[in-house]
């Protein structure tokens, strides 16, 4: 249950739509049912009173529309951003992505969002509706006709399970009250596959990677993926590839997408979210987020804007790669 | 260095997390020790002793109880090797040794005297009543 | 019939300014090594882009090696300690994912150091053999 | 119609599988079902549908369609496919054994892609009616009924019992080979299986949606709506939808270099990314507003107007539940047909 | 598609020995794009390259293999061949069959083997060159010095005494920097001022030279050979071609209670001052800080006596741009404060200082007129000790100390204490030491002078406390050697403090994207080699401001980085590398990943209008290379992660191109 309410967001988005200071907001829509929430662009506000929302599915990480909205609309665009959103907006920024005057942030709290595939799994499939009240959900099936009660924290996406942090790194208003950086458990997934065989992390790979069918929405939803032109759409980059022919193909797909993230990945986890053939694709972007840490001391992308990333940095006695595997670990 | 006395300088080692050989013999450890005077062996010593594996001296040496633990060589030791944690490892391998504890905290109150000073009680406790 | 002795087949970038006249000392100086080793040069070891080194194993290759200058000499400076995060890092995601370790590999060596060159090759070969053909990043089309 | 008991199912399998590869949904280890091929020990997965269509097995994701070897100077050119086996797949659902006929409509016609063409001749296809239909189902909007699908094939399935029923000379010969499996049977527990569906069909949230507003001849009143602006304006250009729908159908021919020759191949494409067909003066959908609007109108008005009306959607719901935005098929249907009709 | 040549080279029998080179020839005549294969005993010889020539121009060759020795040998040789024969001399690439082939490997198949194999990634190559032509820049003959210490003096002088105009650019206002500030040097003892003051002359009457004091850099843009530069002349309220220097207004100036910088505070000045007496130029400056006048707008009375009529009390900051070929920079050191060290009591007695302020209490023109007297009370102090390694070598607290050797106090203390014994033989002096480094000419011979001849007592060990009591300062200490800890009660106490590159080095490197280590040294552009070059192409490095250093080594610095500069000046065009980087603009996302890691900050950002693919108009911010700049060094190809910036000679394409031909 989010602590902020549909009507405060529609309040503050209409006084500033009213007083000129934004021109357009950029939020959530309601959809079909009450979990299929679509990102969306408002302007006016019986727009809004129509047709926003906000609860437990609104998911969507919003920073990255920033890119081409703020190209495409005149004035300044209200943005709700959670905390964890907040981080990739900065690292946009640092990366000169968009002009930072043309947003107009307005941080809001975040209690975890809900992940549908769980809530399917303790509930059952054929939802009808699911409604917050209290810390749990209500939720309804075709199939019973006694509504099931979830807590809504036994169905939080991995992400917020693991959350990184509830502090907002930017905002020009905060809605509610401003958390903290938490300590998460977020890479105990990680040191699983870390602690495992070299032969069980490539069957574990092996199998997860062959699932991919190369939609790329990981890529396309993915905030630090803003390429013009990416190079896998790209015949000259010498990668370009629709569709994995083959395991190395799916390999290396998700080998450099997450080398071109490393250390501007911020975490957001809106890859595994979209995957929809369930890839845990975050954890190669964390694997790398942990070598970093590991490696050259603590970095957060998008913490703080102009911070210089892992990887256009370096200092003299870093390690070397072969000192990275006497650490520990098994090889073959 | 024997193997006997490998052993216990890695044990001292792992215990004080001192890296003696990151010291640049300068000295200063020493040129500050209030108790300079007192000790057989001094700060900078204990260091160099420990690292060429020559502890026997030190765990028998009364040196050890003369220590403040006021850690000023710790404060000024240019180079970071903290020899104030080197004579309390080596305090504390004598006390464990020995099995027992040199000095209850009730037996504090009687040897103290007007010019004890007070940090002088403090580390004792801390020496004594581990 | 007769087995066929397996031959890796190694990849070795090498930068013009240090490795790669570390390389031509080798040479001069007639320290063999195995001709499985192939060498491309490269500006600086900060040019070979991790697409580089994947490409060379969907190609056939059983082990990518990448020699530079030695850290603080770079011709450039800084290029090598580019490299050594770069590769740091995926060599590590390439173990991650269950790539065996031994068929990557970043060593420094000097335009002196032709001796160097080639024991590193000579060391790098007997591992990439013993670890026999590269199963785990080949792509089949790419087999004769 | 002929039944068996559900425990017998195993050898069921096996005897389909004794001389055809049986392909069924599986419970993979995210719990999602994907089509795997039958062996000893698997267990044919309960979940309404797969996340992938079963279109791939006709229409893979990617196929060799050629090959060039180079050997110097001289050019080699080699037909990559093998000799065909002849292959079941169990488990489709009445939607997906529309899109075949969706997909027929594309490939069968002149000129006849062959290699869809072989697949279409050795595959079976043994269609299960739905039991549980979820909220994003909307099959009933294209006229398809879950409790009658097609295939060579049909089965219901009870809690005790499975009852098959062949619709073509291909399902019959396969009937055939588990006549000593199976036994003739009434069709009573099926009409009374079918009673439930229904029952279940009508209280679907999506169970009044109408196609209605579409179809032929409505390129003009469409084409410029207002809408697609808003409904197109979060898309992120992925190819999700398309890529688990199973009528789409668009794909691209490219070569790889081997090095050692060319292998050129084919490969699913989405009209929703920014590079689909591709030209030398750039792409003719220059926004992603043209390249959304192209896919839902060429599954509401341009397919059905080059053949005879059908839809080529089949209301399976993969894109409701897939989207990573949430964005689909129902929300334009009711968005653009609503409004027009005002 | 190109027409190859393939020119196998047998060495004699260096290479034919191990390699077929008739199969090698054979073996790449069916490779794409080969049109000609040939082998040759000798193709680097005349008739070897007149081979090549012949060939290029009967088969209208448009590109060149030549598998022979290292590129590192022979690839400019062949290159030349090519563009004589009319072919751009990039369309060459070496297949390198002798270094990396038949010397290293021993049976003919697989040195033949490999050698096809690496002609045909050569082969592969060259099929994606394409002609490179390098670009051309001119030069402004015309440097700029940064800092006008020794360092810089030196410099500008040697580079106008081979003709070309040199500016210096001063932040005090006057030259001279710390030497003018020292009182005798070492080895030879002989006095700062008359060694330098000379030289600062030679700098004022150069015709060739201009003097910006009182002056900062404030903006420096444009590359090697085309730096524009912004000069930020600081009003100093007095018109410094009109004033004489004749002092008239510092005499008369009422305001005299101003702590004197070049005397490290130990006296006061007027709020108009000049420097000191051989201050170049010598011309009056108003402290602003200062000035009753310019603060409440009362006073003027320098205005009133100065004969010239040089006061302007209206006088703003000005602005100068001007275009410079080379840059040199020479800002300088300072000590590092000693605030932090507690332990010393710097803070706590006026009577322990630092030994810059020792040089300033001997000088002559000094607070004391030259005399050794305790700053507390003015009395002669009998025992003085000197601390050496205050806050040099020290790895423990980054706030307080540095972590390098500061090269130049154990050579200072030793003189301090030698001239200490010299005058005032009734004083004992003790130096504390870590150890004494004495690497130079005549260095060590006078360090044991110290010692044996003037009876310093040098002692092994580091001052632990300074503790001041009554008129004593209570030196506790330990001597390593004799294992026994002193308690020295001393008059004086000199602490040998670190030296740290002024603070206006960090901003300047921001100006020039002039690399600097993490102390703020300025990084040289090769270590060894290249010693008084920066990374940045056209900026070089002058005195301690890359690294500590001493006065003789400073000189020969500033000299060695002169004829750099000169030797930059002396043409008329720069010719690049065209093996530089370059920015597709259409994939460019701006994101400055490769302006982070490029050394010479040859890439800088454009906002500029593009025709989107949705053909609406859209201003991106787009990387662009100045290709004077770039080394082609590559690290900005593998920073981009659209694959936008690429680098011309050793493209992705082309790498990938031999990694294919290598591997199939």
């Amino acid at each position: 249950m989010q602590k902020i309410t549909r009507d405060q967001l529609i309040e503050k988005a209409a006084s500033l739509l009213g007083n000129g200071t934004v021109s357009c907001v950029l939020g959530w829509e309601k959809g079909e049912f009450d979990y299929d929430v679509t990102p969306a662009l408002f302007e006016t506000e019986s727009e809004l009173r129509e047709k926003f929302v906000f609860g437990d599915f609104c998911g969507a990480n919003l920073s990255k529309y920033l890119v081409s909205k703020t190209r495409k609309c005149e004035g300044r665009i209200l943005v709700f951003l959670k905390p964890c959103d907040t981080y990739s907006f900065n690292q946009l920024l640092t990366e000169h992505r968009f002009d930072r005057e043309k947003a107009y942030v307005v941080g809001i709290p975040c209690e975890g969002m809900a992940d549908i595939e769980r809530v399917k799994e303790l509930c059952g499939d054929g939802i009808s509706s699911v409604t917050a009240d209290g810390d749990e959900l209500v939720v309804t099936t075709l199939y019973d006709d006694e509504p099931v009660r979830v807590k809504a924290e036994s169905v939080l996406a991995e992400r917020c399970v693991n959350c990184k942090s509830k502090k907002h790194v930017a905002y020009d208003e905060l809605i509610g009250e401003d958390g903290e950086v938490l300590s998460s458990a977020r890479f105990d997934e990680v040191a699983r596959l870390e602690a495992m065989t070299p032969d069980e992390r490539f069957a574990f790979w092996q199998n997860e990677l062959s699932k991919c069918i190369r939609c790329n929405a990981c890529r396309n939803v993915c905030p630090a993926c803003t390429c013009e032109r990416c190079v896998f759409d790209n015949p000259s980059s010498g990668v370009e590839n629709k569709a994995a022919a083959n395991s190395f193909e799916e390999k290396m797909f998700h080998i450099i997408r997450a080398f071109h993230v490393a250390g501007r990945c911020t975490d957001c986890g809106e890859c595994s979210r979209v995957c929809p053939q369930n890839i845990p694709l975050h954890l190669l972007n964390r694997k790398f987020i942990k070598d970093i840490d590991d490696f050259y001391g603590e970095y957060q992308a998008g913490a703080e804007v102009g911070s210089r990333a892992p990887l256009v940095n370096y200092t003299f006695d870093d390690l070397e790669p072969g000192e990275v595997f006497e650490r520990g670990g098994q090889d073959a | 260095m024997n193997n006997k006395e490998k052993l216990l300088k890695e044990e001292i080692l792992r215990m004080s997390g001192v890296n003696p050989v990151k010291c640049m013999r300068c000295g200063k450890c020493s040129g500050t020790c209030p108790a300079y005077d007192e000790m057989e062996y001094h700060p900078h010593q204990f260091v160099s002793m420990v690292e060429s594996g020559d502890i026997e001296p030190l765990l028998e040496s009364k040196s050890l109880y003369r220590c403040l633990t006021c850690f000023a060589c710790v404060d000024r030791c240019p180079r970071n090797v903290e020899p104030a944690k080197l004579v309390e490892a080596v305090r504390l391998l004598a006390v464990r040794k020995q099995g027992a504890n040199h000095l209850k905290p009730e037996d504090v109150a009687a040897v103290l005297d007007d010019d004890t000073p007070q940090q002088l009680l403090v580390s004792a406790f801390r020496k004594y009543a581990k | 019939m007769q087995v066929k002795e397996y031959k890796p087949l190694i990849v070795a970038f090498c930068c013009n300014w240090c490795s790669y006249a570390g390389a031509d000392l080798a040479g001069n100086n007639r320290l063999s090594y195995p001709a499985d080793v192939k060498i491309i040069r490269v500006p600086c070891s900060c040019r070979v882009n991790p697409m580089f080194v994947l490409r060379a194993f969907q190609r056939g290759a059983d082990g990518v090696i990448i020699c530079g200058c030695h850290p603080g000499d770079c011709h450039y400076t800084s290029g090598n300690y580019y490299t050594r995060r770069r590769m740091a890092l995926l060599f590590s995601m390439l173990d991650y994912l269950g790539i065996e370790r031994d068929r990557t590999r970043l060593e420094w060596v000097s335009a002196a150091e032709g001796a160097k060159f080639a024991a590193t090759m000579n060391d790098f070969v007997e591992k990439v053999t013993a670890l026999g053909e590269n199963k785990r990043l080949e792509d089949l089309r790419c087999k004769k | 119609m002929r039944k068996c008991s559900l425990e017998s199912i195993d050898r069921v399998f096996a005897a389909i599988n004794a001389d055809a590869s049986l392909y069924l949904p599986v419970d993979g280890d995210d719990g999602k079902a994907v089509y795997t091929k039958w062996e000893d020990g698997v267990k044919w997965s309960g979940a309404l549908n797969t996340v992938r269509s079963p279109k791939s097995f006709f229409f893979p994701q990617m196929e060799d369609l050629v090959q060039f070897r180079t050997e110097g100077k001289t050019i080699e050119v080699i037909d990559p496919r093998k000799e065909s086996e002849d292959f079941v797949v169990f488990g489709v659902r009445a939607c997906d054994a529309k899109s075949f006929e969706v997909l027929d409509r594309v490939f069968l016609v002149d000129p006849v892609d062959s290699y869809y063409a072989s697949r279409r001749e050795h595959g079976v296809i043994v269609t299960v009616a739905c039991t549980r239909p979820v909220e994003t189902c909307f099959c009933k909007t294209f006229g398809i009924d879950p409790a009658e699908p097609a295939g060579d094939v049909s089965v219901w399935k009870t809690d005790s019992e499975l009852f098959w029923q062949s619709n073509t000379e291909k399902g019959e010969k396969l009937l055939e080979k588990l006549a000593d499996l199976t036994e003739e049977c009434t069709d009573e527990a099926v009409a009374a299986q079918k009673e439930k569906i229904n029952s279940v069909m009508s209280r679907l949230p999506l169970a009044d949606l109408k196609a209605d507003a579409f179809g032929a001849g409505k390129t003009m009143k469409f084409f410029d709506a207002p809408e697609w602006d808003e409904l197109s304006e979060s898309c992120i250009a992925c190819g999700t939808c398309t890529y688990v729908c199973p009528t789409c159908q668009c794909y691209d021919i490219k070569d790889f270099n081997t090095g050692n020759g060319v292998i050129r191949f084919r490969c699913w494409d989405s009209c929703m990314y920014s590079e689909f067909t591709k030209m030398s003066a750039g792409q003719p959908r220059l926004t992603q507003k043209e390249r959304f609007r192209q896919r839902f109108m060429h599954k509401l008005v341009y397919y059905p107007e080059k053949n005879g009306g059908l839809f080529s959607c089949v209301g399976c719901g993969r894109c409701l539940s897939r989207c990573p935005i949430s964005m689909n098929i129902v929300k334009v249907m009711k968005t653009i047909g609503g409004k027009a009709d005002e | 598609m190109q027409r190859i040549g393939v020119f196998v080279c047998w060495c004699g029998s260096n290479i034919a020995a191990t390699v077929d080179v008739k199969a090698v020839a054979e073996a790449l005549k069916s490779e794409p794009g080969v049109v000609y294969s040939a082998d040759y005993q000798y193709m680097c010889s005349q008739a070897g390259q007149d081979l090549i020539k012949e060939a290029v121009k009967e088969h209208n060759l448009t590109g060149i293999v030549v598998c022979s020795c290292s590129p590192r040998m022979h690839e400019a040789t062949f290159r030349k061949t090519a563009a004589a024969a009319g072919l751009n001399p990039y369309m060459v690439e070496i297949a390198n069959i002798r270094e990396q082939c038949s010397w290293v490997h021993k049976d003919i198949p697989s040195g033949t083997e490999k050698a096809i194999i690496l002609g045909k990634a050569a082969v592969a190559k060259v099929n994606l060159n394409t002609p490179l032509t390098p670009g051309e820049s001119p030069v402004t003959k015309r440097a700029l010095v940064i800092g006008g210490g020794i360092a810089g003096i030196q410099t500008a002088l040697d580079i106008a005494d081979a003709g070309f105009p040199v500016d210096i650019v001063e932040k005090n206002p006057t030259i001279g920097g710390k030497m003018a500030q020292l009182d005798k040097t070492f080895p030879t003892l002989d006095c700062a001022a008359c060694i330098l003051t000379p030289k600062m002359v030679d700098v004022a009457q150069n015709d060739k030279i201009r003097i910006f004091s009182y002056s900062e850099v404030s903006e420096i843009k444009g590359f090697v050979g085309n730096f524009d530069v912004t000069i930020r002349k600081k009003a100093r309220y007095v018109k410094e071609d009109v004033c004489t220097g004749c002092g008239l207004c510092v005499e008369k100036c009422p305001q005299k209670k101003i702590p004197n910088e070049f005397n490290l505070g130990m006296d006061n000045r007027s709020a108009i001052y000049i420097p000191f007496a051989q201050a170049v130029p010598k011309v009056a400056t108003i402290d602003a800080e200062a000035c009753t006048m310019l603060k409440k707008g009362k006073c003027g009375l320098c205005s009133k006596v100065c004969t010239a009529g040089a006061i302007d009390y209206k006088q703003q900051d000005e602005l100068i741009s001007e275009k410079y070929g080379a840059i040199v920079v020479a800002t300088g050191f300072n000590p590092i404060s000693m605030e932090k060290f507690d332990e010393y009591a710097y803070s706590q007695s006026k009577d322990v200082i630092t030994s810059l302020e020792f040089e300033r209490l001997t000088n002559a023109a000094g607070p004391t007129a030259g005399k050794l007297l305790r700053p507390s009370d003015l009395k002669h102090p009998h025992t003085i000790v000197f601390v050496q390694c205050v806050g040099s070598r020290c790895a423990s607290c980054a706030e307080k100390g540095k972590e390098y050797c500061s090269k130049i106090c154990c050579m200072y203390t030793a003189k301090h204490a030698m001239l200490t014994r010299d005058k005032y033989p009734d004083t004992d002096v003790y130096v504390f030491y870590i150890d004494v480094r004495t690497p130079g000419k005549n260095f060590d011979e006078f360090y044991r002078r110290a010692v044996e001849e003037y009876g310093v007592h040098y002692i092994k060990g580091m001052v632990g406390k300074v503790t001041p009591e009554g008129d004593k300062l209570k030196v506790r200490a330990s001597d390593l050697l004799n294992n026994k800890q002193l308690n020295i009660d001393a008059d004086l106490v000199v602490l040998a403090a670190a030296i740290e590159p002024d603070k206006s080095a960090r901003p300047l490197a921001t100006m020039l994207t002039a690399s600097m280590d993490t102390n703020d040294f300025f990084t040289e552009a090769h270590p060894k080699l290249r010693p008084v070059e920066s990374p940045t192409a056209g900026v070089f490095l002058s005195g301690a401001c890359q690294g500590p250093k001493d006065i003789p080594e400073t000189v020969s610095q500033a000299g060695a980085a002169a004829s750099k500069v000169i030797g930059l000046l002396a043409k008329d065009k720069l010719t690049g590398n065209p093996c530089v980087a370059s920015s597709d603009e259409l994939m460019c996302n701006g994101c400055s990943s490769c302006e982070r890691v490029c050394p010479y900050g040859a890439i800088s950002y454009i906002d500029k209008e593009f025709r989107m693919p949705d053909r609406t108009v859209a201003i991106r911010r787009v990387a662009s290379v100045n290709p004077a700049v770039c080394q082609g060094c590559g690290a900005c190809t593998v920073a981009c992660p659209s694959g936008a910036m690429d680098l011309r000679g050793f493209a992705s394409g082309q790498i990938m191109a031999e990694v294919d031909a290598i591997c199939k």
